[in-house]
């Protein structure tokens, strides 16, 4: 792999008052805890690491198989198996912050007390830039998407947390919904700093000789480039519908990908499944970012953002 | 230390019915690996595959590893149709591989159908450390028997057609009393894996196995390929793939 | 292509009342008004074929390109394009019935007032088999998933429609929804007698070298293999939810496809995209059906459906 | 009469930069084939694309049928790396094709830079009828010009590097009025055939354009490839390629 290019462009992004080197982002459980990856891929490479989804108390995550291909795409059943706040907080963030880079963290909980209250954890936390709101999990029971699919629900979660915390707060959207643009609409009023999106799809695939599901947990959340498009449509359907930045993603496998999500309107995007497939993904799509840059005449990366012409 | 790289395929051959032996060059990783390890692999060319495949080091050759492995579904069905001097992407050596110690003086190597992939080099491997070691291979049948140059080994076949009938944990289990200080080594399907394990366990004999499941990272990073430990899940990518039976929950049933 | 051989398996099924000699269906506006594939594909190989979606008044469909090809899926943003009730009636469904396929119109309209005129005129015609209500079109400014994604709405539209026609009343639902399975229930409740399901995910894709979004309508319905683990997952779900049969599509290429969908809960499968990309595909999924029967020991298709253990 | 086969690869070949010229043998089609019509094709082994893609046919010889065609993105990509032998799926002929009538004198043919693909057919089915045909090929540059064994071709490019200086429309607009009874096919890209049709209609020539678009089916049964006509939208796949120029809207701007 090639080392990141240094060109006449600024790649450097602020989202939410969060500087980035570049609007590239890993997704919440694609990259761990973020030293996974090393010596392969350092997390300091991208914009911002948002981590694991990171619970109050440890959670095993679903019963396995958890993951399946589909095609141009893959099902997940993980079931935010994480360490739980206290060893997370204690091991693995340290560690991560010895690399130097700009952490995000993501959290989800059974139910709005335990969001707030690990939301209170996490204030004032040296070394946690941001913080990323799951209210999109597919594979869990309690919270996650329950509360990202009703508009009251994800507003009034969004105005808690965010009394919770002192760092910017960014908001996951699922786009299991029939809406997207009034549940963004009612995460910005509540004051979310930005949202990202999108989660996974809801799918399921079946063992025909077995006639079983085939996760261990019946369904599971779809992602990779099969959903690309639904991804692009949520972003523009979202940023559309508010002023705050947008964090796109969704299938997002090379540069080419990356510049359909800035133009469609988001400030930066992360990626996920990509990362399975090609560890050094994050590298490619940084210089290629530059060389769209390059052959477009601008100067800065966030000015594609929104550029689509309708 | 964990690498990626494009590599390519030097040699590729069926060598049974659907089974396969390819060799691709990579004298970093070759360098490196250790029995029991894995590549996580891909074609370089984009298709229709989307995440990599797991395959265990075979055996290692001068700048060359291989892999031998049984085309079962869509991507190994794509990856056996690779010519020679097609470039694949390769992500590797991964996992933990087996621990060899000299505290055994009998290390007894029990492959089932292709759980014979790893062995071939971990024998090797004992073999070069001057460890005594006894291999036991076991299959369905002789038409499923795969080579295996390794001298000396008790084959065992399902109809009888080759070797010992029966399994290979029946051929292992009827020398047991005669193995002095061992240690076993064992790969294949979980029916086979968890036998073994419960033989062990009841004549206190320590045991290593190596297990699967559906992979995405390959590295730790997603959680997606656990299997049940007795105390928590542990994924069989970082964690494993090899894990000392007493680990492992052997009530849950194998997802695969 | 071979012949649908005949082997011991009984592969004919009875869905709402309407006898058909296979559960293979031609999915609506993916075989057109049923005769433009001949001479290769005979629409009497069918099941039933379900017409593309006819209107009231004749449409004529959105802005080009409608059409884009994604990571193991396709956009379409056709608009529902037809000729108009009166040509339907007057030539397309003569020239289809020719062939003696079973027939189902597949309908939709701009307002509910629309849709029950609509019913109107089809209630009674020799050789309409049954109505498929499309409250799930994407690709509409009006009617279409408005109707589709309120279960209030989506109930109070198909009571109307059912009183309209004296044929069994198929609902074709959208997967763009938060909660299928009271989408589901609500058309059950008001008379459905089936619900099909899936129709197209939103989604979008931009042309990075123009700036442009591909389709002349910006956004579309995506379809195809990626969208295939949605489509279980929604089959699913809906079919656990209601008493009613459920008729399985979205991304079915083969029969091994189809079978899935089956044991999921579906009691026929409609063919959309695969037959752009192999047009004889429903001739492979009988056969392929037929022979997982006979591997599995069932004598009728029918036994499949519902069977997955949990 | 619509056929769907397999048919073997039995040359493929670069004609220039980024241009293939690809024969597969098919005896049915080719002996249905009229110019104009065109083929929808995929390979046969299951791979990354999903819908099958159009190619106007070329020519025709013996069993063969000849598609000429430039890579510009991922289906025309993986199709250029099919080798010969290799088993494509083609869908075909598909299409109207050009009509040709005995009632014009002179039959014109203007070509545009990959719009010479349909062109060669259609000259040879001209001169195989014994009917005068005059030949218009223009590209950008002489770098981009194809080989195209028709005699006697006018040839522009953009740049003068061959040929005439300037589009092709000039050259045939320079020379409208030495044409008895003419009629003219064209076939290029959206402004050329523009340009073409509003010269038409200046001068009162018949005129048969051949039109792109992305396709799903190809025959008529998806409405996805439509393009404005003057009264309401056409299907390219069903009603077209081929349309009277004076049947088409001409303000739109093209999707491609
Ligand atoms: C650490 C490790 C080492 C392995 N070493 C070898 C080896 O040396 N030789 C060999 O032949 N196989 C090996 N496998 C299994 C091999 O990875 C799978 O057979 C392969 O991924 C199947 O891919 P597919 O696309 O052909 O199958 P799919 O179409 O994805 O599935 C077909 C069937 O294969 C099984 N399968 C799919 N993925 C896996 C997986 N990751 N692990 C186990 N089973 C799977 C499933 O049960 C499924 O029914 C190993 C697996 C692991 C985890
Ligand atoms: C009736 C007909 C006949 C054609 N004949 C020829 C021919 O003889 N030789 C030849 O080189 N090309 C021909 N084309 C165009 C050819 O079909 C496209 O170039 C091809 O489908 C692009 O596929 P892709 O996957 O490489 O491109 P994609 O990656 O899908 O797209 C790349 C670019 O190609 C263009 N494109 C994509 N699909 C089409 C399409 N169906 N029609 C036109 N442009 C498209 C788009 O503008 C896009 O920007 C014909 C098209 C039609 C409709
Ligand atoms: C294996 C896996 C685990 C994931 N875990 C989480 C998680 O813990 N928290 C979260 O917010 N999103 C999680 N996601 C969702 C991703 O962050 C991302 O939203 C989704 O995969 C779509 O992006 P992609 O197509 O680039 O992967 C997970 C996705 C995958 C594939
Ligand atoms: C080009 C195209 C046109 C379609 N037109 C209609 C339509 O008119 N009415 C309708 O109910 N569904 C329509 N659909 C949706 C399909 O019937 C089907 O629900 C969807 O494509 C998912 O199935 P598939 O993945 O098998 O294609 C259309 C789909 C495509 C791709
Ligand atoms: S495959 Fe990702 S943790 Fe093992
Ligand atoms: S491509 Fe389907 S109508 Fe033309």
């Amino acid at each position: 792999m090639k080392d990141i290019r240094t060109k006449n462009v600024d790649v450097s992004v602020e989202i939410a008052g969060i500087k980035m080197r570049n609007p590239v982002l890993a997704a919440s459980g694609t990259f761990g805890y973020g030293t996974e990856y090393l010596p392969l891929v350092s997390p300091a490479l991208f914009g911002a690491v948002i981590t694991k989804t990171i619970t109050l108390l440890p959670r095993a995550g679903n019963k396995p198989p958890r993951i399946y291909e589909t095609p141009g795409g893959m099902l997940n059943s993980i079931g935010l198996a994480n360490v739980g706040a206290k060893k997370f907080l204690a091991e693995k963030l340290p560690e991560l912050l010895s690399r130097h880079p700009v952490v995000i963290v993501n959290i989800a909980g059974n139910t709005m007390e335990e969001y707030v209250e690990l939301a209170g954890l996490l204030k004032g936390r040296p070394g946690i830039s941001g913080i990323e709101l799951n209210i999109s999990c597919p594979n869990v029971r309690q919270g996650g998407v329950a509360f990202g699919s009703d508009p009251v629900q994800a507003a009034r979660l969004t105005a808690l947390v965010k009394k919770a915390i002192d760092q910017p707060l960014i908001v996951k959207l699922s786009p299991n919904v029939a809406d997207i643009a009034a549940i963004a609409r009612a995460v910005e009023q509540a004051g979310a700093d930005a949202i990202s999106l999108i989660n996974t799809l809801y799918g399921m695939a079946v063992d025909i000789e077995k006639q079983k599901p085939v996760l261990g947990n019946v369904t599971g959340g779809l992602s990779g480039p099969a959903v690309k498009p639904v991804a692009l449509y949520n972003v523009f359907k979202a940023g559309r519908a508010v002023k705050i930045p947008v964090i796109g993603l969704g299938g997002i496998m090379n540069s080419a990908d990356a510049v359909e999500f800035l133009l469609a309107g988001a400030a930066a995007v992360q990626i996920g499944t990509a990362s399975f497939v090609n560890p050094g993904t994050v590298k490619e799509i940084v210089n290629g970012l530059k060389d769209y840059c390059l052959k477009k005449g601008y100067s800065k990366v966030s000015q594609i953002t929104g550029k689509l012409a309708l | 230390m964990m690498l990626e790289q494009k590599a390519t395929i030097t040699s590729h051959q069926k060598i049974a019915p659907r089974v396969f032996l390819m060799a691709f060059a990579s004298p970093q990783m070759a360098a490196q690996a250790s029995p029991g390890q894995f590549v996580h692999l891909k074609p370089s060319a984009p298709g229709p595959l989307l995440l990599r495949r797991p395959f265990s080091i075979n055996r290692v050759e001068g700048k060359n590893i291989f892999i031998m492995y049984r085309v079962v579904g869509r991507g190994t069905s794509l990856i056996s149709s690779l010519p020679k001097g097609t470039e694949i992407d390769v992500l590797g050596p991964l996992g933990n591989g087996f621990e060899i110690s000299r505290k055994y003086q009998e290390h007894v190597l029990l492959a089932g159908g292709m759980g014979l992939a790893p062995m071939q080099f971990l024998a090797g491997r004992l073999k070069a450390m001057k460890l005594e070691s006894r291999f036991f291979y076991g299959c369905s049948c002789k038409k499923e028997l795969l080579p295996c140059p390794t001298p000396g080994k008790v084959i065992a076949t399902d109809d009888g057609s080759c070797g010992h009938k029966g399994f290979v944990t029946d051929a292992f289990l009827s020398r047991i009393d005669k193995f002095k200080k061992p240690v076993v080594y064992a790969c294949g399907p979980w029916p086979m894996l968890r036998r073994t394990a419960l033989i062990c366990r009841q004549h206190h004999i320590d045991c290593q196995v190596s297990l699967e499941a559906f992979m995405a990272c390959g590295v730790g990073a997603c959680q997606g390929c656990v299997v049940k430990g007795v105390k928590e899940y542990v994924t069989v990518c970082r964690q494993g793939p090899v894990f000392d039976s007493r680990e492992i929950d052997w009530e849950q049933e194998s997802g695969l």
